[in-house]
């Protein structure tokens, strides 16, 4: 029996973490998974902290509550390390992204004592350079998969690929630029 | 066509007898001409909003509706008849519905100007080829002569009653007519079944046979609301027109029409006088309650006039 | 061949929607329901069905043109939540008095107030008596494979009774999870043409309804509704036993969870089902015999079927995702409690209040309720009979 | 369920599950077979020979019961007539009479 991962977005309302986090659960779903992909609803609005969750596993998945000992966590908006503890429950056994142009060190002394594995990502540049304009959710994609290892790097690119082509049928235009941001975060991600 | 009277007698009565509604009763009479504006050979669906209507003319196991008829409640005849619209659009389509079918509501006062205002301008603002008919008595006549916002002011009933101190409902009537008309619809009219009925009939078809939304007003007399005697329902009718009190135009695609101007206008008492519900009007310390109707009267219909282009 | 997929419970319904076609629905946006109708117009929008769309401007006109439209024929749909399944009240009575088989899904969420737009059940419970069939359900697939069949159980002969398909309100509806979906042809044939006896467009037959009766009458009508809704047990339990011929999937009036054999066992409805099946697990690993049984036809109540199945078990907690406020239990509790009196006597029976306004409650939550039954029913003494469950003392 | 039944049939004698469900009534028009007529205690009686067949009163009865015969007339369905006394009032040449109904 395979077990079950958990995995928890932090974002700001606006900023792509609820399509990041059902862009996951497509993309895993392709690769034959059972998953789960929520976000926390509110009645907040742009800007605001929000939090989205995923389960991975291949078993069908029955539990329907919020996660609260997750397995990694993917920080999109560096800035919330202020004010959300964002390490709150996370597994030691797991790790945690974070989109900074800093290094997993600097960033580990935001994160109290977290022992788990730190990495880092400067989704906004990659997205700037990639995609011309600040979507940092695809480069996060990548950046937790390669962390995560929970598929294979090659099937992994292969199936976001086909949720592009379904997500852009109308802008196909733009569906090179989100392979590429999602080759660079995977490559370009820094853990420790 | 040009109106015949006489040939309109030859069409196939759509609202039989039978019915429990009051003897007298100015509704019935509405219903009758409104729905003989139909062509024989369109069926009609009729929706009515919960009133002394709805509850005298379908007791079950008794109809008094040749056409489909369906009541659901008190607010809302404007969207139960939509949605039978909508089925008719959807099945029509489908090729499910061979031939073709009107729709119409019928509601008082109460359930139009009040309770189902909202389901009516929702209903009108969604474009369905409907008529909603308001059949006003000017209260809820239903449940004992309650006041609504279409009672004219002054008007006593049992939550408005005249008092020592209050003289009846403080309010004017509500200007539903024009309210309807800025809804930009096609076809909105104002109407009252008098003398060879040509008005009511004629607002009727075209109301009818206008492709999408339109709106009738008309008055209908209530004996008990209004404490007249039964027999002159007619002749309280020409006068509420011929007072002005209430005007009989139309208003197609935005543009108002007065369809009847009086020779001479007559005074408000004439309107006021035969009805129990103003008689304490006529104490002599209220002359000026009269007065003010009068001149409440003539600032309304000055202003239709501008607005029907006669002035 | 089924169709695998990844859908949320919105999308699931909208998308069983699109493949029942239904020839009318009229709806007014409320989260969570909001995204069933926002789905659909957009198969509206595209062609994909042919139905009438009617974007009404209150959810209590909503449920008017859905019973203008089944009296006129129409096979009819809508959705909603909370406070739109509040304002809709007095037509929900209505629609099943009039007998019109109206298929809604309802996406449940708290009643303000305070206003509150997350999950529990006080929604749907404040209509369980209104006349409509309920089914509650515990995942998007469970919702998805309810709406299709609702429209067999509303529309056959011996029932013609609305049917409310109820899930949670962002626990499923928003969120997206696997589901095995049936092809078009398949769902087409299954729910077949409506043929409704009377329509208020039969130019040949015009029909008057939604009749002023008379005492001589109201108590007879009343009667024969009565008899409808007893019906709907029978006739569920047969379109599921075909719609398991065609998916492969066999529900029943309920589901039993390692119940045969259970010592203690939970009833609970929906979503929080599936977290309860974990705990089970969980305890069963442990040694503990912990069951479960799901309610999932709730209107009607299959009372004597309920209590049968928990006849063995030593202790039960009813789970209510509800305050029913009657200061004796809530709703469900109330229902399998007088539907065990005289069947399962033995059986201690508590009540659970949980989850209100989307507390959330996980696999611990309810292990505690576990933990509680196995103390009454190592003592033979209930403590407490209300409870609840998460709240801050 | 049941047939349905006629109209006629629909009474204080028959089963809950003789009458038609959700209070359907598939008999349009069956208020006809209603009687309001003994409602009346004034009657209204037309005058033949006063009568030109103008028709005023016909629409102006709130219950169908002025009925335009062949010979350009009107004739009353008393079974219906309430004895409102509209018709009455409206005929421009006296030509209805209205006595008490005492039968």
């Amino acid at each position: 029996m395979g077990k079950m991962i958990e995995i928890r977005w932090h974002g700001r309302g606006g900023q792509g973490a609820k399509t990041a986090s059902l862009l996951l659960a497509e993309a895993l779903f392709n690769t034959g998974k059972y998953i789960q992909g929520f976000p926390e609803y509110g009645p907040e609005r742009s800007g605001a902290p929000l939090t989205a969750y995923n389960r991975i596993s291949d078993e069908p998945i029955r539990v329907h509550s919020n996660i609260y000992e997750p397995d990694y966590v993917v920080v999109v908006d560096e800035t919330l390390l202020a004010s959300v503890d964002v390490t709150a429950g996370l597994k030691e056994t797991g790790g945690i992204v974070v989109n900074t142009p800093k290094s997993p060190e600097e960033i580990r002394h935001y994160l109290k004592d977290y022992k788990g594995k730190v990495g880092t990502v400067d989704a906004k540049k990659i997205s700037e350079e990639e995609l011309g304009r600040y979507f940092p959710n695809v480069p996060m994609l990548g950046a937790i998969m390669a962390m995560t290892g929970l598929v294979e790097k090659e099937q992994f690119i292969k199936s976001m690929e086909e949720s592009f082509h379904h997500k852009f049928a109308t802008k196909p235009e733009v569906i090179d630029g989100n392979v590429r941001a999602l080759k660079r975060a995977m490559e370009e991600v820094r853990i420790s | 066509m040009p109106y015949n009277f006489k040939k309109t007698a030859q069409k196939p009565e759509r609202f039989t007898g039978g019915h429990r509604m009051c003897a007298g009763c100015g509704a019935p009479v509405v219903v009758r001409t409104v729905l003989r504006a139909l062509k024989p050979e369109d069926h009609a669906v009729i929706a009515n909003a919960t009133g002394c209507l709805e509850v005298s003319s379908s007791i079950y196991p008794y109809s008094a509706w040749k056409d489909s008829y369906i009541h659901s409640a008190f607010e809302n005849a404007a969207a139960t008849v939509s949605g039978a619209e909508a089925a008719y659009v959807s099945l029509k389509k489908q090729g499910k519905i061979p031939y073709d079918t009107k729709f119409i509501a019928f509601g008082g006062d109460g359930g139009t100007y009040d309770i189902g205002f909202q389901s009516l301008s929702g209903a009108m603002e969604r474009g369905h080829d409907m008529v909603y008919v308001c059949y006003d008595n000017e209260a809820y006549m239903n449940t004992g002569i309650q006041r609504s916002s279409s009672t004219p002011k002054f008007a006593d009933t049992t939550t408005s009653p005249a008092g020592s101190v209050i003289p009846g409902k403080l309010q004017y009537k509500k200007d539903l007519t024009k309210i309807m008309a800025a809804h930009g619809i096609p076809y909105v009219a104002q109407s009252a079944p008098m003398k060879n009925f040509r008005d009511l009939y004629e607002k009727s078809e075209k109301a009818i046979y206008t492709q999408g939304p339109a709106f009738l007003n008309v008055l209908a007399p209530c004996p008990r609301g209004w404490r007249y005697d039964t027999p002159i329902m007619m002749e309280l009718i020409e006068i509420a027109v011929d007072t002005c009190v209430w005007p009989l135009y139309e208003v197609v695609n935005g543009e108002y029409h007065l369809s009847y101007k009086p020779k001479n206008k007559r005074p408000v008492e004439d309107w006021l006088k035969p009805q129990g519900r103003f008689k304490h009007l006529f104490a002599p310390q209220n002359r000026h309650l009269i007065d003010e109707f009068q001149a409440y009267v003539d600032k309304e219909w000055d202003d239709l006039l501008k607005l029907c282009g006669e002035k | 061949m089924a169709i695998r997929e990844r859908l949320s419970g919105n999308e699931a319904v909208a998308f069983a929607m699109r493949q029942i076609d239904p020839d009318v629905v009229a709806a007014f946006p409320i989260t969570p329901s909001t995204e069933v109708p926002q789905y659909f117009s957009q198969f509206v929008a595209n062609g994909q069905v042919h139905t009438e769309f009617v974007a009404v401007e209150s959810e209590h006109s909503a449920m008017s043109a859905c019973i203008g439209a089944e009296a006129a024929g129409a096979r009819t749909m809508t959705a909603t939540s909370s406070q739109g399944l509040a304002l809709m009240w007095e037509m929900l009575y209505i629609a099943a008095s009039m007998r019109l088989p109206i298929v809604m899904t309802a996406v449940n969420r708290a009643l303000s107030a305070p206003i509150n737009i997350h999950n529990d059940h006080s929604d749907a419970m404040g209509a369980r008596d209104s006349g409509w069939i309920q089914i509650y359900n515990e995942t998007n697939q469970e919702a998805y494979d309810s709406l299709i069949m609702a429209i067999r159980v509303a529309e056959h002969a011996d029932v013609q009774l609305p049917v409310m398909v109820c899930y949670d309100g962002f626990i499923t509806s928003h969120s997206v999870e696997n589901i095995m979906l049936l092809e078009d042809e398949l769902v087409k044939n299954f729910v077949g043409e409506y043929k409704p006896k009377y329509s208020l467009l039969d130019k040949e037959h015009p029909v008057s309804m939604g009749m002023f009766d008379l005492p001589a009458f109201y108590f007879e009508h009343k009667r024969q509704q009565a008899e409808a809704i007893k019906n709907a047990k029978q006739v569920l339990i047969d379109v599921q036993n075909e719609f398991a011929k065609i998916s492969g999937r066999q529900y029943g009036l309920f589901e039993e969870y390692k119940l045969d054999d259970a010592d203690i066992a939970i009833v609970i409805a929906n979503s929080t089902a599936g977290t309860a099946k974990d705990t089970v697990d969980m305890l069963r690993e442990q040694g503990i015999k912990a069951g479960l049984l799901k309610i999932r036809l709730f209107r009607p109540f299959p009372a004597d079927e309920i209590a049968k199945a928990l006849s063995h078990v030593k202790a039960v907690a009813v789970m209510d995702k509800a305050e029913g406020f009657s200061a004796a239990g809530g709703p469900i509790f109330v229902d399998v409690r007088s539907a065990m009196y005289g069947k399962a006597d033995g059986v201690k029976v508590i009540n659970y209040i949980y989850g209100l306004g989307g507390r959330d409650v996980g696999v611990y939550d309810i292990k505690q309720v576990y933990d509680h039954l196995q103390k009454i029913a190592d003592s033979g003494q209930v403590d407490n009979l209300y409870n609840y469950l998460g709240i801050r003392e | 369920m049941n047939e349905v039944k006629k109209i006629e049939e629909i009474n204080e004698d028959i089963s809950w599950r003789d009458i038609t469900p959700g209070g359907v009534a598939p008999w349009a028009g069956g208020a006809e077979t209603f009687t309001t007529g003994d409602w009346r205690t004034m009657r209204p009686v037309l005058i033949e020979d006063k009568c030109t067949g103008c028709l005023l009163c016909w629409p102006t009865c709130p219950d169908t019961s002025i009925i335009p015969t062949d010979d350009g007339k009107i004739k009353y369905d008393y079974d219906h007539c309430k004895g409102c006394g509209v018709c009455v009032e409206v005929c421009p040449f006296d030509a209805i009479d209205f006595v008490e109904d005492i039968s």
